[in-house]
């Protein structure tokens, strides 16, 4: 490629775009993240990009974004060319991003995240920031996301859903010409995503551009003019809005067709596995929680934002301290004073925050599968590489990780392939209640429903599954039951006869049923 | 409070002033109607000594005598001090300051003393000495190698170098070890400081090399005694610090009921420095068991 | 002032209480005026060291600094005679100038910061003690700097250290919790990656950190040196740094970055002083000096800590008991 | 043995060789010995600070409970006629009391491993001064107890320091590298709160390092005593644990914990040590010790990752050209 080549404007638009990428390349040690991709922006304009995990989705962004430096090819924005775009140019050309896992600093309140690298100052000189005018400019931002929080709340008392707003009122506040978001639904629940969708469509109508990355492919459907689709680091297709469809958007990305059928229901719902008598969490701890959990299930835990669900996980699996009430395991009380109780039952919980808590990004693929279980293949106290290295390497062929080798770092895996890894070191030991909080935050549709299927095998085996989602098709597709919670207590429990989402939304938003009392 | 308070301060901690505390000990024995406080540092810093002292006086003590780290540069701090209550110097003097009087013995002396005994345990042979000692830059440490120099000069014996620790014991003796190895042709040694000479007879005796190198040594370590008690060291020069310690409280004492004949015209009570040798070293050592004794 | 600092105020006054009790004198103007130049003297120092550990790095080298740079300014204006003002100058240059290097070598070169300045630590020391060949460096006697007195000068009976401190901390209050500079330098030490997506340039506020430790170190040992009026290198601020990381910890800056309050050093320093003079006017032995110091922080900060967990816990607690007798709707 | 160890390696050979080529005598049997005695019994405190900092924390305590038990052991045997391997036994129990302390303190209490082991080094010092009212411990002239040359014996000219190094250091690797308990060392050190995620018992591992730590610390603790023969409390073994944390970062373990290996420690302890005989065996000022062992440890540490880095580099600039050769499908 050319500079010359780059250089001449495209014959087939006659409005200089935005942006203009050309042969931008990237490789890691093993890996071709992007092979040599174009891509043009144009004002106003959404635009959908889809992939499987690791197609090269984040790359692409983040060379955007001035993050990383591509191999080669040029960044052409308003018409300026780069070889590589720096942090610092990439704010200044008016590109403001949202990265794919959060990067906010907890010891900071909301504005101050919000505006930090381009804080408003006052008094010249002195650099002083102007706290008052942060606050001022952040409080609105948030209430048009539909957050509950004002400007004021420290970060670190904030959920991970309340998280990603702040970083989406951060991309906002930018007086940006070009968004880019990073899978910014990936734990949004329902309200929120409307709320964000909305906002997209405010953006384009003032002459924005947004690069829109999501898995969640209706939201894509519903969201964008044009849909790009990468796969393996090469374009893989070009759908304009009138072309995408579901069906067509699964084959470009995966290769062939997926059958999207949701799991079938339960063949038989056994014995309660796990249970909950007024259990007290430390979040709402005047909100006792009842629940009964089947082995042979898949019991649906939805909720709005910060409604306790993963409180209650966290409390089960013994990472916070249950104030009241009291839990059973297979009839027997049971008292989990640390993570160590539960999983020595086969209590498992794969936490929603996937880099803080799920798996440890500085260790290869292998040694985080054989974390929880590491006496399996050890003998005498002492691990067996090759044994681990085995287990590894079969749950990467089950799982379908993708990944250079077993003993890469987690840390430089997609995503997608991340959550794979935290899924994978249950999966090796032997679950009687594995709890999944948010199981398929930021994977792609075939891995996702590969998760579905994992998830429907393990309760066929007797497994007691419960899963924690914000994802509405996915807990109403996915669930043999769905309990709801509302600030901290189950608002109502629906079987399958029941499911819709409005009665979900209902009971989430704290009202009961039509025609009925509350449960 | 209605008893005067008279404070002892030194320098640092070390086995060395346990003495000058039986000595004071003593004196409380017989100075019944006075708290006397013997005080040790945080730090052997010329500033820890100094912010002690304010503290002290803040605290009410009548009279101090003290053992500066670095007197030459605390002659402020003397004044400000002197400026309140009497102010007594030991083991290292302030004369430019308004102390009252200096009760201690002189490191040069001592210095020259060991130097003699150098001089004299070589008999006549060349000598290429090396000294050990904890702080190079000390006073005490500069005045008893000057003595020791100034001793030894044209006597065919030559310090070759000083080897500084810092007051750690391990460094002590690897500086030992390692001059065993680097410098063959040494063949006396000088221990400056009283852990000096202890570490000098333990790499010694590792090396087996008792009795081939002639060692001078400082102050009454009980290896040091067993050492020159055994022949392994020619003698060792040793003040009397029990004797300030006794001999300054009483003379504070005296002092603050106006009685100052104790402090001579020039200011300076010198307690002679004691060579200790293979005939005095038992009589010196059973002396010393009963001082301590005496002080219960 | 956040609940942590008020939690140190109270220990402080506790002990402080304490010490009067025992002995009245604690509270004399003289035992004031004394302690509080220690405190003026040690606050610059810990401030420093405070600016560093918020970015997640620790500066090891102060004692050394302190002893280096002391040597230098007692030796040009005692012996060779320079103006005090133009030694005074030359040393706190020096002293940014170390400090820059400090903040190269760890941004630029990317070395661990305890590397760079436990290397910093031996040099410096070996460096002071060779320029004197380990002799002590004093003024001759008798002589005197006009203004130079400045230093030790106590007017209306407060040490000019004191006052020094006073403004050093207003303008560290608003630099740190006020400035934009500040709250770069908490973002870097949270997360030093998230700054740099944020658009910050890193490697320049940390440099900056380096620098401002390295500047204030420098005046503080201007003041200590004019305070000890000589300067022994072998000896001389021997492992201060360990004062000001305590002073620093103590005052809530937590040592992987991102946490800390300038009030709360300053307090953190205060509670260290109180305890050293403590020592000295409860006639306690000095060898127990030590084991006093540490006893009462472990406590102060046990207590300080366990009173938050416990008070959470009643919280939440009682919030599950009151809504058992009369339960939710 | 990884590439870091390597580097560290070269460095020890280069310093080395120079050393030889300036005095030969370094590599005299006797020089040898001295030298490894010195490596024997600051190695086994510095893999004892390497359990520590491998998870994350740090144990600044480590000279001051080595003068504290040092001043023990002396004591019970010199003084109080304690048969020395009772005595013995004593110490390495009290060490890991004091160990687990520190231990439940920093897990259960959740406090700061730094304030926790600081109150230690301040305690323990003040301990050890109080206990002897800042006397000197030592033996009596001439004592012999049977079996306690044991710790400064020479079997064939080898000290028997580095026998016990050897045998800790190849337990200690086997457990950080290949146990069990090891790799829960390193998943706490990276990400305590995943690691706790994924079921270990995350206090359990911190407060067993921490025990490990002091045990390895009291059996140096002796070894130190036996070769000084007796013990100042106020200045044995003070500050080693800069040592101890020196060699450890000279040996590659990262402070932010989840990195190290042993065989990078004990070399970082020899490199110490080669520096520190080098100044007396050259005949360098003592006052310059540390200035050499300053910039050595720089220099040293700063090619080190230079060469790393330039290294890294390449690698990757080749893999994007041999990629861009021959395109991926
Ligand atoms: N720092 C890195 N080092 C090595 N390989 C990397 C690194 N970052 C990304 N990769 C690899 O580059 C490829 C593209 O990753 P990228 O994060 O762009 O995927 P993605 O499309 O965003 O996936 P997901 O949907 O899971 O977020 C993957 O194979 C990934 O393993
Ligand atoms: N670390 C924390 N400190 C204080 N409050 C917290 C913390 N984490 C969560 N909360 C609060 O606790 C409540 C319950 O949060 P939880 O994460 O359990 O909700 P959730 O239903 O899982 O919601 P989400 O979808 O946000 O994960 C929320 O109000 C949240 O703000
Ligand atoms: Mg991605
Ligand atoms: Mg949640």
């Amino acid at each position: 490629m050319s500079a010359a080549a780059t250089a001449a404007p495209s014959s087939s638009s006659s409005v200089q775009p935005f942006l203009r990428l050309a042969g931008v390349r990237k490789s890691y040690p093993g890996v071709v993240a992007l092979a040599g991709f174009d891509l043009d922006v144009a004002r106003g304009e959404v635009i959908g990009i889809v992939g499987e995990n690791g197609a090269g989705k984040s790359t692409l962004m983040k060379i955007l974004g001035g993050v990383i430096r591509p191999d080669r090819g040029t960044i052409e924005v308003d018409g300026e060319p780069f070889e590589a775009l720096t942090v610092g140019q990439s704010i200044r050309a008016g590109i403001a991003f949202v990265h794919q896992e959060l990067n906010l600093f907890d010891n900071l309140d909301v504005a101050a995240n919000v505006f930090i690298g381009r804080e408003p100052r006052k008094y010249g000189l002195l650099n002083l920031v102007d706290r008052e005018g942060q606050r001022a400019a952040v409080a609105p931002l948030l209430k048009r996301l539909g957050a509950h929080f004002g400007p004021d709340a420290p970060v670190r008392k904030l959920s991970l859903a309340q998280q990603q707003i702040v970083e989406i009122a951060k991309a906002l506040s930018y007086d940006a010409r070009l968004i880019i978001l990073d899978e910014p639904t990936s734990s949004l629940p329902l309200r929120e995503t409307e709320k964000l969708l909305e906002v997209i469509r405010g953006l384009k109508a003032d002459g924005i551009s947004v690069i829109f990355i999501s898995h969640r492919l209706h939201e894509i459907e519903r969201a964008c003019n044009r849909v790009v689709v990468l796969r393996d680091g090469v374009l893989a297709g070009r759908l304009d809005r009138a072309e995408v469809t579901y069906q067509k958007l699964v084959r470009l990305m995966i290769g062939r067709d997926l059958k999207v059928v949701y799991t079938p229901p339960a063949v038989a719902r056994g014995a309660v596995a796990l249970s909950a008598r007024d259990v007290r969490t430390s979040a709402y701890p005047h909100q006792p929680v009842s629940l009964d959990l089947h082995r042979g299930e898949i019991l649906g835990l939805a909720g709005l934002v910060g409604s306790g669900r993963s409180e209650l996980a966290r409390a089960i699996f013994g990472i916070d301290p249950i104030f009241g009430g009291s839990l059973g395991f297979e009839g027997a009380p049971l008292a989990v004073k640390g993570t160590g109780d539960a999983t020595r039952r086969g209590i498992f919980l794969v936490p929603e925050d996937r880099k803080g808590a799920g798996i440890l990004l500085d260790l290869p693929i292998a040694q985080n599968i054989t974390l929880p279980n590491l006496d399996a293949y050890a003998r005498g106290g002492i691990v067996s590489a090759a044994a681990e290295a085995r287990r590894a390497e079969k749950s990467k062929a089950e799982l379908d990780i993708r990944a250079p080798s077993v003993q890469a770092l987690t840390g430089a895996l997609s995503g997608g392939n991340q959550q794979k890894v935290a899924l994978a070191k249950w999966l090796a030991m032997d679950p009687q209640v594995i709890i999944l909080d948010e199981p398929t935050r930021g994977i792609d549709v075939g891995a996702k429903f590969e998760i579905y299927r994992l998830m429907r095998a393990l309760a066929d085996a007797g497994v007691a599954v419960l899963m924690i989602s914000s994802d509405m098709e996915e807990v109403i597709g996915v669930s043999d039951r769905i309990a709801v919670m509302h600030e901290g207590r189950i608002s109502g429990m629906l079987t399958r006869d029941r499911f819709s989402e409005e009665n979900v939304l209902l009971l989430a938003m704290g009202r009961g049923l039509e025609g009925e009392g509350r449960t | 409070q209605d008893k005067k308070q008279l404070a002892f301060v030194v320098n640092a901690s070390s086995d060395f002033w346990k003495l000058a505390e039986a000595g004071v000990k003593k004196a409380q024995g017989e100075l019944g109607s006075y708290e006397l406080q013997f005080r040790y540092p945080a730090q052997g810093t010329a500033a820890a000594q100094n912010a002690l002292m304010d503290d002290l006086v803040t605290a009410g003590v009548d009279a101090i005598m003290i053992s500066s780290a670095d007197p030459k540069n605390s002659i402020d701090a003397f004044n400000r001090i002197a400026g309140q209550v009497p102010l007594f110097t030991t083991d290292s003097d302030a004369p430019e300051s308004n102390r009252i009087a200096y009760l201690g013995s002189s490191n040069t002396d001592a210095g020259v003393q060991a130097g003699e005994e150098m001089v004299k345990a070589m008999a006549g042979k060349e000598g290429k000495c090396m000294g050990f000692v904890g702080f190079l830059g000390a006073d005490n440490a500069k005045e008893r190698i000057a003595g020791f120099k100034q001793a030894i000069e044209g006597k065919g014996i030559e310090l070759v170098d000083v080897r500084g620790d810092d007051v750690d014991f391990t460094r002590a003796r690897t500086n030992v070890d390692d001059v065993l190895v680097a410098n063959p042709e040494i063949n006396c040694m000088v221990g400056f400081y009283s852990y000096n000479p202890p570490k000098i007879y333990e790499a010694l005796q590792a090396a087996g090399k008792l009795g081939q190198i002639t060692v001078v040594a400082f102050d009454e370590d009980p290896v040091t005694l067993g050492a020159v008690k055994e022949g392994s060291f020619a003698s060792t020069v040793v003040q009397q610090p029990f004797e300030w310690g006794y001999q300054g409280m009483k003379l504070m004492a005296k002092y603050l009921e106006g009685d100052k004949s104790g402090v001579p015209e020039n200011k300076l009570i010198i307690v002679p420095t004691k060579v200790i040798e293979k005939g005095n070293v038992d009589a010196f050592e059973a002396d010393l068991k009963a001082k301590i004794a005496s002080a219960g | 002032m956040n609940k942590k600092d008020l939690g140190l105020l109270v220990l402080i006054l506790v002990v402080g209480l304490g010490v009067y009790l025992r002995n009245p004198l604690f509270l004399s103007p003289n035992n004031l005026a004394n302690t509080a130049n220690l405190i003026g003297l040690f606050g610059l120092f810990s401030i420093a060291q405070g600016f560093v550990i918020i970015t997640g790095g620790i500066e090891l080298s102060v004692g050394s600094m302190m002893a280096l740079l002391g040597v230098l300014f007692v030796d040009m204006v005692g012996r060779l005679g320079v103006p005090w003002p133009i030694a005074a100058a030359i040393v706190i240059a020096l002293g940014l100038l170390l400090g820059l290097a400090h903040g190269l070598l760890i941004t630029k070169l990317r070395m661990q910061p305890f590397v760079v300045t436990l290397c910093g630590l031996l040099i410096y020391r070996g460096a002071s003690r060779g320029y004197t060949a380990d002799a002590t460096a004093g003024f001759p006697f008798g002589s005197t700097y006009p203004g130079l007195d400045f230093f030790v000068a106590r007017p209306w009976g407060i040490p000019t250290s004191v006052f020094v401190l006073a403004v050093v901390g207003v303008i560290a209050w608003v630099v740190l919790h006020r400035s934009v500079f500040g709250r770069y330098l908490y973002a870097v030490g949270k997360n030093e990656e998230a700054a740099k997506f944020s658009g910050i340039r890193t490697s320049v506020v940390i440099a900056a950190a380096y620098v401002i430790c390295a500047g204030l170190t420098a005046i503080a040992a201007i003041f200590l040196a004019m305070y000890t009026r000589s300067v022994s290198p072998s000896s001389h601020a021997n492992f201060y740094e360990l004062y000001a990381i305590a002073a620093a910890v103590l005052g809530g800056f937590s040592l992987r970055g991102g946490e800390g309050s300038i009030v709360g050093v300053i307090l953190g320093t205060i509670l260290l002083q109180v305890l050293q003079n403590l020592v000295n006017l409860l006639g306690i032995p000095s060898s127990l000096n030590f084991a006093v110091m540490g006893t009462v922080i472990l406590v102060g900060v046990l207590v300080d800590q366990q009173w938050g967990h416990f008070r959470e816990r009643r919280r939440i607690r009682e919030a599950a008991r009151s809504s058992l007798e009369q339960p939710a709707e």
